[in-house]
């Protein structure tokens, strides 16, 4: 049975073939075959096409990880900075010339650990960017340690009697932090991506897209492309994203609905 | 005209008014004629007690230093001025308040604490500011006017200047400040007749060019604005903050914009972001901000990002003593980061040079694209001078970029090895010279690469380009005769004013001395370093710091161990410290 | 017996057990009695493609360090070892799989990559493990029988190791893996009969003692649990994690506990707040993450709370080159803190010495009351050595604390000025010794105080405790007949090895040159270095960095410039390139 | 008028004199008479002698700020660690021995700024040390730049035109954070802070304690005593502190009430 993410993978090749994605850069990621990343690739390159920005006007900050990477694989201005400071430095960018567009990305590791200082400010100051945190729930990069989002009783090489620690929800820290665009996805649905970037993009203000993923390599048993396609939703009928106080409630009652839960009127 | 050098305090607790008195005496001497270089220092708390005292030089040659004794105490509280009568000269005059509000026992009081010889200046302050102004508020500049009565300094200049000063809060307060100022100096000039010494009348020449008083750090915020800095980050640390309040007020209304980060790795983050879409931007910290920001520094390094990064020293290591000078962030700044992390750091001496140096720093920082590290300290950041205001020319102030030229689209190599090591820099909204920065290692084109020979390359071509960056900084300046010296004295940053000082009083006693400032401590001109330690017989390098950081950076230049003068006092070094150094050194040569 | 020096190669592609197969080929001769030094090299990706290359090199003496030529290279993978071959001496042997499963063109095939001289071994390894073993996994097996019989080492060396490797995962496979091993022994002893060398087989000797294959990360982890540590913090970094991961399998079930922080910032904290309530604790970190320690560091430095960091050194600056070797965190490690923060920093050069130095470094920061540094790199951390199991003695571990005696209980002075520097630390819990620590300069009690001489005398007393420190520390070992010597070669860290061998090689050719390992970077030794460098004509710092960071610290003892011999290829200095600049040294000389 | 900062170190200093209060150090506070943190000081005190501990078994672990000169004024070990890191500094020593009462204790700007990356974690990890959180919405010892819980529109010296980021809710933070026991708590009220600490320190895990306090000498229009005098008030009646929900709901509709917010059960 093809995972969603290996089918995904053969997408991208073809399409990259095809030259219609066009911030693909020439070299086809070095992410493992299958990681659920490539989905957020297509999302992405389909906003930016959506949205008709230049290439040369996007400017793509990461932070270190296997998310980290991911200015190298697209043909925009890319700026790879160090463990956690993405938003940060995406700020700095973005005020040293409001003409970009500046998307910051980063693992779950690089935004909620080292990094989780600075996305409650980056936030409650509104700045004008977009935030995609790939969460897999574990560090890819360093081979499978586990991660903020890692749930209680995880087994690793780091902690083979099982994690203690309460893992955080990157969607409510968002909401609890004011950020004035909060979406949650799901790197299996490129589509939906594509889409919460869109609208989050021409948001005026911080956006944040929290993006479930999977880590083939290192994660066997928790977000597997399984288990994820199983537990994910869309928001309930009726679901009204311009209401703080309801956006609470879905995300305290509910860690698989996704799509856009809260945008400031 | 006669030579003029005089150090006078005014000391008072906070809520005295000690602070802007000092200012006011400041501003009128520099009006009339004068050289002028004050210092205050706070109380450590923040609660409002405490000693508050203002010590300022003033003189007809250039004042370089402060020194460490005083000719004139001007006291608004004896309890507080007690302490400061061991640093008096013998014949020193003491302005103090006669008839004090609170009772203060003959035994504790500063007349009874003062050696025989000083002269003692008692006046009725609080009584005379009342039946002048209604209000013993303006009792400090009563004894401004006696000490200008009995100095010499005619009444206008500090009429000027007190007009100056209060006309923001309306006719009356200024009046009531003048009439307070003049009740001092009518009463000094009637009850003082015999002992008026109008030391300063006959030197007096008003000034025809206005000088301004400039702090180190109003001078550096100053600089930002003339260099068209368009963003500032930072995170309040004391000595930096008032750089970062400074601009608050000023960068907006010309469209710039001070953000206050969550801490200073967010803030030399910005920086670096900012730096990388090729705007100016700068951040100050001082030691503890400083060791944060050691990560994203480095990162600057690597992907060649430019950045402008104000330490401003204080006491250390750790929190260490926040409201201290000293000079012991040198290592850090140099060898601070993980890696081979050359940047280019430099030092500024006085008033003048944080304002030229931090103009300079953003040009630096483009045409090098490295991060650039200015060192201040407590001292410098706070100490005023009087100066014309400093203006810097188009050619500093133009922007240091190198882009790719038109010819290179599409093959826009980021990083290209150039032989100076510099490589046209293109900036996001280029069109066809997009490219990856990132902290890895990479190829000419931004793509990460671990080989062998990629690393020895690219490690070369940074280095090349920082000692590429000697040409355009600032070189060491001597001052002697030039010849075989017995001893060169070698100083930077606010040290530097001792240091001159020291070796102009040594000259004048006829001995071979020079001394050398070093402004650039990295890159650093070794050759020409190297050149004076070769004429000297002796090495000399006075220091506010422990571990004589420039004497382990540069001591290998000279063929002898160098000798070291190291303080960690948190108070300037004295000119006659050094001096006496010399001295010893010449002395034990002779033996 | 005959000496013997040779160098194996295993390379193949992950997945090919290259790296199985190189751990168990080092395993087998240690167990044969030769001296095993082995360092893998893993691909710079995470997803499973790319070459693995394992090199060892094993000997009848004692190997101090790799070369930089392959005697045998055994290929698992065609494609990957074609680029290897330009290494290979001119006699080599290369075994190879003459059937791959996939057809590789001839011209591409590493038969006709080699140049003629070299002896090859093709050998069908998919067919032979398949027949033997039913599936092909043990063709990396397969191919080690074969070199095994043509250098004649004995069968049983490798069934013995087979056997503990594969026992947990049961009879079956054990069994598979012999016969896998077993068909290509026969195979080869069958097919290559003319050509078996035998080489090993006259130097053989089974060893007494067993001896066991330690990395450097491995030994520090030993480290650390022998010297009863009970509390670690730390966040993933290459190449420090292994040693986390080894302490949270082994600290738990000893009753410790390993907490993974959110950044090394909170990890330095935490362990800091530990060792200032008494107990043991650590840190491992790389560039990057040292880099943001350097606040906290500074505070233990000012506080005087003890910590032990160790610092994984890898490419830099900034996130570097992750997976590459380097020696450029000295200038870092030694100066990075903003004020006078001198710590101890120590280098281990071996993997015995990663051992040791650890466990004495927890007695050290105790005894100091200071951070201690232990820098080790990439290289040093990740190659293999085989040693007697390395055990610390009683002493080694008994823990260096120094408490108040009850006389002083309710006059407690923390931070007494003694005359070594060192002042009784009493801990939480211990009644009539309160005191609070604090990053501000503080008077002997602990209260906060910034006057002129706390700050002279409590700066005095920190940087004479740290000097005093030298006589525990390790001191310099020279490698020479002593007296005067033409080149002495300084060398420190990983790099070590490579020095003694390059000088070993020099003595032999007759040549007046001696070696100085330094061990303890700060404090150092400056009277043993300073004696050696007065019997040395030239000095000759060979490096991993770009700026010489030792050069720099210790070049000021010697009354001439230090030579530099300065790589960062991010991979060891092989031994003769440092003898190639030994006789480019002398040979200038003679000219 | 006496203002309730005045009364309380009036107070403050009879009962000093008095040597009721044990754990003071022989040194009176260094704060600025009037400050809101005498009232936290004698909450902490009574809270200490109510637990009866022994003071050589208490350690305070602060950070950088007027607040964090708080183990200098107290008769137990201290523990001046740099600005921001009190929480892991404070880890190590619990873990270290766990025998020992371990409070933290921060300003806002140490606590929700520079050291904001360390609370969640220290949370989540349910680490059992007290942390009190000391919030006046000012910077007081560097002189009154704005805090990460200072209201949009302040004008300081740091910002002459007025702050524009939205401020940070700590108690909401906390919840957030999944931290085991929350408090909500005033300065002006010490009997109050006493006995939430008491409940607090005796609870097994982390308790966070966070303390609305004024600055009176840099803020002379938000939390001065006055408006806190009038914004607090009690928790609902009926108010059930174990459940997660109602105190989200409580926290996001009420600024100013005061108790036990969450206590896990
Ligand atoms: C200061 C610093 N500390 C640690 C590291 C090592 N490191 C690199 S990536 C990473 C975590 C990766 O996890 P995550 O952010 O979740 O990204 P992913 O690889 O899962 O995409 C770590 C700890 C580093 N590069 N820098
Ligand atoms: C790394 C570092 N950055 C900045 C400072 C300067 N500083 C000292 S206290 C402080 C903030 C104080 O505000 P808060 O934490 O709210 O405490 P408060 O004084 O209000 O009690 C700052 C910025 C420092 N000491 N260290
Ligand atoms: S290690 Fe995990 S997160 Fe990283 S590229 Fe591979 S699958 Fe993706
Ligand atoms: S400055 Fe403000 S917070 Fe600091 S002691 Fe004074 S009143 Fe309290
Ligand atoms: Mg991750
Ligand atoms: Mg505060």
């Amino acid at each position: 049975m093809k995972t969603p993410g290996r089918s995904l993978a053969e997408k991208v090749k073809g399409i990259k073939e095809s030259g219609a994605f066009n911030i693909r850069s020439e070299h086809l990621p070095t992410w493992c075959p299958g990681c659920g990343y490539f989905g957020i690739h297509q999302g992405l390159n389909e906003c930016i096409q959506e949205l008709a920005v230049p290439h040369h006007q996007v400017v793509i900050v990461s932070g270190i990880g296997c998310a980290g990477r991911y200015p190298f694989f697209c043909d925009t201005y890319g700026l790879h900075t160090v463990h956690g400071r993405a938003l940060p430095v995406a700020t700095g960018v973005k005020l040293a010339n409001p003409e970009l567009t500046v998307f910051a990305v980063g693992g779950d590791g690089d935004g909620l650990a080292i990094g989780g200082g600075h996305l409650p400010h980056v936030a409650r100051r509104d700045i004008n960017i977009s935030y995609l945190l790939f969460d897999n729930s574990i560090y890819g990069l360093t081979k499978g340690q586990p991660s903020p989002s890692t749930p209680m009783g995880t087994r690793s090489k780091a902690s083979p009697f099982g994690t203690t620690d309460r893992p955080l929800n990157a969607t409510l820290l968002a909401l609890t932090y004011e950020a004035s665009f909060v979406a949650r996805l799901f790197a299996g649905d490129p589509r939906g991506i594509a889409s919460a970037l869109v609208e989050g993009t021409m948001h005026e203000g911080f956006s944040i897209f929290h993006i479930y993923s999977t880590c083939v390599t290192f994660d066997k048993t928790f977000k597997t492309w399984n288990n994820l396609k199983n537990w994910v939703h869309p928001l309930p009928e009726g679901y009204d994203p311009t209401d703080r106080r309801q956006a609470f409630d879905e995300v305290l009652s509910d860690d698989y609905s996704i799509g856009v839960i809260y945008k400031r009127p | 005209m006669h030579t003029i050098d005089i150090t006078v305090e005014v000391c008072g607790m906070a809520g005295d008014g000690t602070i802007a008195a000092g200012g006011m005496l400041n501003e009128a001497m520099s009006r009339g004629g004068f050289s002028v270089l004050g210092f205050d220092s706070y109380p450590a708390e923040i609660r409002g007690f405490g000693r508050c005292v203002t010590r300022s030089r003033f003189g007809t040659e250039e004042i370089l230093a402060l020194i460490e004794v005083t000719d004139v105490l001007i006291s608004l509280d004896d309890e507080q001025s007690r302490s400061r009568v061991s640093f008096l000269t013998p014949e020193a005059a003491v302005f103090f308040d006669s008839k004090p509000a609170v009772y203060i026992d003959e035994a504790k009081s500063l007349a009874a604490a003062v050696k025989p010889g000083t002269m003692l200046f008692g006046m009725p302050l609080t009584d005379l500011a009342v039946a002048a102004a209604g209000t013993p508020r303006g009792r400090n500049l009563t004894a401004l006017g006696g000490f200008a009565a009995v100095f010499g300094v005619p009444r206008e200049l500090f009429h000027r200047v007190i007009k100056r000063k209060f006309q923001p809060k309306g006719e009356k307060v200024v009046d009531a400040n003048v009439k307070s100022f003049d009740a001092g100096f009518d009463y000094a000039l009637k009850v003082f007749s015999d002992r008026i010494t109008a030391v300063f009348a006959a030197s007096l020449e008003i000034a025809d060019e206005e000088k301004v008083m400039l702090s180190g750090n109003q001078a550096i915020g100053k600089a930002a604005l003339d260099a068209d800095l368009r963003l500032y980050f930072g995170y309040p640390i004391t000595p930096a903050t008032p750089i970062m309040e400074y601009l608050a007020k000023h960068l907006p209304p010309k469209g710039g914009r001070v953000m206050q980060m969550e801490d200073e790795i967010s803030s030399i983050g910005a920086v670096l972001g900012s730096y990388y879409a090729g705007t100016r931007a700068m951040t100050a910290t001082s030691g503890p901000g400083f060791a944060l920001m050691t990560e994203l520094i480095t990162h600057g390094v690597m992907a060649e990002i430019p950045a402008v990064i104000l330490d401003a020293q204080r006491g250390g290591p750790s929190t260490g003593l926040p409201t201290k000078t000293e000079q012991s962030d040198l290592h850090a700044a140099v060898f601070g980061g993980p890696g081979d992390s050359s940047r280019i750091v430099v030092a500024p001496s006085d008033v003048a040079e944080c304002y030229h140096f931090t103009v300079k720093s953003f040009q630096w920082a483009e045409k090098y694209q490295t991060p650039v590290i200015v060192l201040t300290d407590f001292f410098l950041d706070n100490r005023v001078e009087n100066h014309p205001m400093p203006e810097a020319d188009e050619e500093d102030r133009s922007n240091g970029n190198i882009f790719p030229d038109s010819s290179q689209k599409g093959a826009y190599k980021r990083y290209e090895a150039t032989e100076s090591g510099i490589s046209p820099r293109s900036l996001p909204g280029m069109e066809g010279f997009i490219f990856s920065a990132t902290g890895l290692e990479h190829l000419e084109t931004g793509t990460p690469d671990y080989s062998p020979t990629t690393h020895m390359n690219m490690s070369a071509k940074r280095h090349r380009k920082i000692q590429a960056a000697l040409v355009d900084l600032p070189r060491p300046v001597e001052s002697s005769d030039g010849g075989e010296l017995n001893v060169g004295v070698i100083g930077w940053g606010s040290t530097v004013g001792s240091v001159r000082e020291a070796v102009r009083s040594a000259r004048r006693k006829g001995l071979s001395v020079g001394a050398l400032k070093i402004s650039s401590l990295f890159p650093y001109h070794s050759e020409v370093i190297r050149e004076f330690m070769g004429r000297c017989k002796h090495i000399l390098i006075p220091e506010l710091n422990y571990e004589g950081q420039l004497a382990n950076l540069i001591g290998h230049l000279f063929s002898h161990e160098v000798k070291r003068l190291n303080k960690v006092t948190g108070t300037p070094i004295p000119p006659s410290e050094i001096l006496a150094e010399i001295e010893a050194i010449l002395e034990a040569d002779t033996k």
